[in-house]
């Protein structure tokens, strides 16, 4: 894909059904308005998200992969989100060793409330992969065409 | 016999790949295997073996057959063409020339593979001579001279000379191309250097292997061996062997979905992974043992049984080298060797 | 877009590599039993894809899900169509099993030898057994000896499966096969059952209490547990391993005998078989 | 050696023990296989000496399902993994008797610097090396595996009984080589790993031979999983299993550098684990899978005030 002006990078946003995903509903309902480019994959919880579906969006042509959970401490299913965190924490430092822009990955914790912050964070996340332009080194040339 | 000095390689290189694709050993992060000529690459001719062989070139590890897409609910199939700029593969060893022979067995016979035949008709293959053999080196054991390898151009590395020796028509042809690079030499040299590579030869710990045990007729009578429950148990039913091996041909077929089309590709696959006979109702091979066993009584005896006693193996040695249990194709041999049945 | 037709310039007699497939429709698909279904394949422009002979196999893909080889259940003598029973039992089964009329599939093949119709069976009385979803390999079989009845000699056919419902082609058996004079129809199920008033037992008990002469050769096909004790009793019997043909199936990729997963002994279950005779299987290794 | 071998006999000859797991003697005197010995006679081609680095915890799996004991030899990193397998249930302790044997670490036949080696004797410090071309001589230690040189401990974590001493072989930083890659560019890095796995050619050795990988099936062999397995088909492929091999061995994994030591194309597989070992060790304190049987792992625990993802990020 050439990168023009207009060039807009794919972005997967994996959202915990009970805080994250309800945020965007409430982002949605309250018409604050995040970039269409955002392909939100709703899951039961953080937890549920394990590394390969974060390489899995990179390599069918994600430009950047972002993860949305309850706060530390509110997750429905108690502690789920902690163990998320730590592994999204190696897994991240992982792919900085590896040499991918660290812009391309993130986790934000989202509540059902916070409609705004999501999409502010939509809003900046787009803005930052935009930037670093399209994936290369996390994606599989086959997907490509 | 012509020779250019080994310093003026690289020019050599040059003025191939100027006219087609030239495929060499290439070194990279200290291991060095075939590879695409490029100004940059690290060419490696010193070392021996490369740790994949030449196969790669004619059957790639993967290739794919054809894509298929669905528009309104009918399929198109996007065939992938067929091979149709020449190319030439320099710097392959004696074991990996005559690999492509048995290889060619498997590919060439009815009804041909296609793809294979068009990388077979494109390649020019240009073999070197081993200077140098390895103590798990037995090509000699399957008759063949690695002082003086098959190929359509035979080249000798003697000290700083290059040794460059036309044998068909595509190899004469190569030699026109190159010929102002190339100066005329005599024999001498390479004649000593042959003598000298077959003193060596002699004198590798596995020269004298015996076939003796095996061929047509081990197919029914290496079978039922007590020895194979002996030997597989070290067997981490791994890959290595498979796909170091030059003379290895199986492979899996399967889809690669690209979220727009659906790739279906072929890939190396290998007898010693539990999946490869695995069906809807049940494995035929249910033990590592029985897999380790088809692998060996595939190579020895089926495949001989099928090409008037060739053998699927051209003791190159590889697996000797690389299996990471220490198992290979050599034990399995004396093992039967020494034991009888 | 798919190129123009021609002649594979390596491969010649083919259009193209013989692992690429052409595209096929499915006009019809019949349910068989609760979980066989049959499935009518045509060409887009109507007829067959391609030739065959009666035991012969074809590669059955569904794009991303697999492919796999399948008999031909249908006859070569039919002329329009040709048709595939399969049963759901695994990833690909389960795929084909949910499509309907009208989709496509894609298709390669003929693969494999065939049963010797015209040479070896020529001319003898036949007897076919089969288990279950075993009969789909004969009924190709089947139907070219009855379209070509005169051929050959009587005709019997000794077919059971664990219920009445599982009883595949049960109408074509009814309604044609036992109607044809000098064929008889020998149905069994495993179990008693309410409105089945025909032989209760396993294939291999039948077969022994029918008590055939040896005047026939013998076509086998089913699971490996019913083949075993077939074949004791057809021994029993009197038969010679020479007069029992069978087929046999591997794990299948290439169909043409070169990826090397149905390699058993000197044989490629896919070029060299399917259809083998019992004294040629009792010289492969016992791995199939 | 001798004394491992009077034992192994005098273990089966009373009968606490059915079989031996061991290693024996190959072709050269630097192939030992590891193999199971069955009876005294079998012994007589049992060796333990600086080529016998495969470590048998791995074999202790399928042994466990074995009837009567298998006497076992681990080295002290193996007994790691060891420890390792009996926490996640995928070993009997109850099935074997360990020996646990001394180390003074192994070598690395690549190491050795020779073409067509004919034999090595181990004399003392120095490795005398005989080949087609010559003779020569190397430190022990300069033909040392990598993770000999970083090594645990010579402590063992589980056993019955020891025999032979160890010796001390640490002489490099563990963490040197990850930290000389996190010192590294993006574009460095992504240069380094790019070439070191576009080797790959996915026999599946390092995952195989791992203790860690004993799940029963892999997820790369699963047919619904979308993945190539065994091919090596874009750059891709590559990242994408080591880096979710090494994660799913995270926390587990005990850094016995079997990886780096199968590989055929000679790629620093333990650079991934250690890279996740160092992390967890500064993230979440220090950590030594295998070392205790009752610790927690780190992925399967947490703390409240956890650093959060891409914390340290520049």
């Amino acid at each position: 894909m050439p990168v023009t002006e207009n060039w807009k990078p794919t972005i997967v946003a994996f959202c915990c059904n009970w805080c994250s995903y309800a945020g965007a509903d409430l982002a949605g309902s309250s018409r604050l308005a995040y970039p269409a480019d955002v392909k939100i994959i709703k899951v039961p919880c953080s937890c549920r998200v394990n590394p390969m579906f974060i390489l899995r969006a990179f390599e069918k042509g994600a430009d950047g992969v972002i993860l949305c959970g309850c706060h530390p401490g509110d997750c429905h299913y108690s502690t789920g989100n902690y163990y998320a965190r730590r592994r999204m924490t190696l897994l991240f430092s992982m792919l900085d060793y590896l040499g991918v822009e660290d812009g391309r990955t993130r986790v934000e914790w989202v509540s059902a409330a916070e409609g705004v912050k999501f999409s502010e964070t939509m809003n900046s996340f787009v803005e930052k992969v935009r930037a670093l332009g399209p994936n290369v080194r996390l994606g599989d040339l086959r997907c490509k065409n | 016999m012509y020779k250019i000095q080994k310093a003026d390689l690289p020019k050599l290189y040059a003025s191939i790949a100027a006219e087609s694709d030239l495929f060499l050993p290439v070194k990279v992060a200290d291991q060095t295997n075939f590879g695409l000529y490029t100004e940059t690459a690290d060419v490696d001719i010193d070392t021996l073996k490369t740790v994949k062989s030449a196969k790669d070139i004619f059957f790639p590890q993967s290739e794919t057959l054809y894509k298929v897409r669905r528009e309104n609910d009918n399929f198109s199939i996007d065939v992938e063409q067929h091979r149709t700029s020449p190319f030439v593969v320099f710097g392959i060893r004696g074991c990996d020339v005559r690999a492509m022979t048995v290889l060619d067995k498997v590919f060439l016979s009815e009804p041909i593979d296609s793809y294979y035949a068009a990388r077979r008709q494109m390649g020019t293959i240009v073999s070197l001579a081993c200077g140098r053999p390895d103590t798990s080196c037995f090509c000699k054991v399957f008759g063949i001279d690695c002082a003086e390898p098959e190929g359509d151009v035979v080249t000798w590395l003697v000290g700083k000379v290059l040794y460059w020796q036309p044998k068909t028509k595509k190899g004469e042809a190569l030699t026109e191309k190159v010929a102002s690079l190339l100066e005329k030499a005599d024999e001498a040299m390479v004649e000593s250097a042959k003598n000298a590579i077959r003193a060596i030869v002699k004198k590798l710990p596995y020269a004298n292997l015996s076939l003796e045990k095996w061929g047509a007729a081990a197919a029914d009578a290496n079978f039922d061996s007590k020895l194979w429950e002996e030997m597989y148990k070290p067997c981490l039913a791994c890959g290595t062997c498979t796909f170091v091996c030059p003379t290895c041909q199986c492979y899996d077929i399967k889809d690669y979905d690209t979220g727009s089309s659906v790739q279906r590709y072929r890939c190396w696959d290998s007898c010693m992974y539990s999946d490869f006979t695995m069906m809807a109702h049940g494995n035929n091979r249910t033990s590592q043992m029985q897999r380790f066993r088809q692998r060996f009584m595939h190579k020895l005896a089926y495949f001989p049984a099928n090409n008037q006693g060739m053998f699927s193996c051209v003791g190159c040695g590889r697996c000797v080298d690389k299996c990471p249990s220490h198992l290979n194709i050599v034990k399995v041999i004396k093992a039967f060797e020494k034991e009888g049945v | 877009m798919s190129e123009p037709m021609h002649e594979c310039k390596y491969n010649p007699g083919f259009m193209r590599d013989t692992l690429i497939p052409q595209v096929g429709i499915i006009t019809d698909i019949r349910t068989e039993t609760p979980d066989v279904k049959t499935f009518r394949v045509e060409a887009p422009s109507g007829g067959k894809l391609f030739e065959h002979m009666p035991g012969q196999c074809a590669m059955v893909c569904a794009p991303g899900v697999g492919e796999a080889m399948f008999s031909i259940t249908s006859s070569p003598t039919n002329k329009l169509y040709q048709e595939f029973s399969i049963k759901r039992c695994g990833v690909l089964t389960e795929h084909l099993h949910s499509l309907k009329a009208g989709d496509e599939i894609l298709v390669r093949g003929p693969y494999g030898n065939n049963f010797p119709v015209e040479t070896e069976l020529k001319g003898k009385n036949l007897l076919f057994i089969a288990g279950g979803i075993a009969l789909a390999p004969l009924r190709s079989v089947i139907n070219y000896c009855l379209d070509n009845r005169e051929n050959y000699g009587d005709i019997d056919i000794v077919y059971g499966s664990r219920s009445a419902d599982d009883l595949v082609q049960r109408k074509e058996i009814e309604e044609v096969w036992s109607k044809i004079p000098g064929v008889n129809v020998h149905l069994t199920i495993d179990r008693e059952q309410e409105g089945w008033d025909g032989h209760v037992g396993f294939v291999p008990s039948y077969l022994q209490e029918l008590a055939f002469d040896t005047n026939r050769t013998a076509i086998l096909c089913g699971p490996p547990i019913m083949i075993k004790f077939c074949l004791q009793g057809l021994k029993e019997m009197g038969f010679a391993m020479e007069q029992v043909y069978t087929t046999l199936e591997l794990r299948m990729k290439c169909g043409v005998g070169k990826c090397g997963r149905c390699n058993i002994g000197t044989k490629y279950v896919c070029k060299d078989g399917p259809v083998f005779r019992f004294d040629q299987v009792d010289e492969l290794p016992n791995e199939y | 050696m001798q004394e491992l071998i009077v034992r192994a006999k005098e273990l089966l000859a009373s009968g606490q023990v059915a079989r031996v797991l061991g290693w024996k003697k190959g072709e050269h005197s630097y192939d030992p296989e590891v193999a199971f010995f069955n009876d005294a006679e079998s012994l007589q081609d049992f060796v333990y000496d600086g080529f016998c680095g495969a470590n048998l915890s791995k074999y202790m799996i399928e042994a466990s399902k074995l009837e009567g004991k298998t006497l076992v030899f681990l080295k002290p990193c193996d007994s790691y993994s060891f420890v390792q397998l009996m926490k996640e249930h995928r070993v009997d302790r109850e099935k074997a008797y360990i020996i646990g044997v001394g180390c003074w670490g192994k070598l690395d036949v690549r190491k050795l610097g020779a073409e067509g080696i004919l034999d090595v004797e181990i004399a003392g410090d120095v490795l005398k090396v005989s080949s087609l071309y010559g003779d020569s001589e190397v430190a022990y230690k300069d033909a040392m595996l990598e993770r000999c040189h970083v090594c645990k401990g010579k402590e063992h974590k589980v056993f019955d009984e020891t025999l032979l001493e160890s010796a001390d072989t640490v002489d490099l930083d563990r963490f040197a080589e990850v930290e000389r890659i996190e010192a590294m560019s993006p574009e460095e890095k992504f240069a380094y790993f790019q070439s070191e796995l576009s080797k790959c050619i996915r026999c599946n050795a390092c995952r195989n031979v791992c203790p860690a990988c004993s799940c029963r099936k892999c997820v790369f062999d699963s047919t619904a999983f979308n993945s190539e397995q065994k091919a090596n088909t874009t750059s891709f492929e590559e990242k994408m299993f080591h880096i979710i091999r090494a994660f799913h061995v995270a926390g587990r994994c005990t850094d016995c550098g079997e990886c780096s030591r199968v590989c055929p194309q000679g790629i620093p597989l333990h650079l991934f684990n250690r890279k996740f070992i160092k992390d967890i060790n500064r993230l979440y304190g220090e950590y030594q899978a295998g070392a205790d049987l009752e610790e927690k792992a780190p992925l399967t625990s947490f703390q409240t005030d956890d650093a959060e993802p891409g914390a340290d990020r520049r």
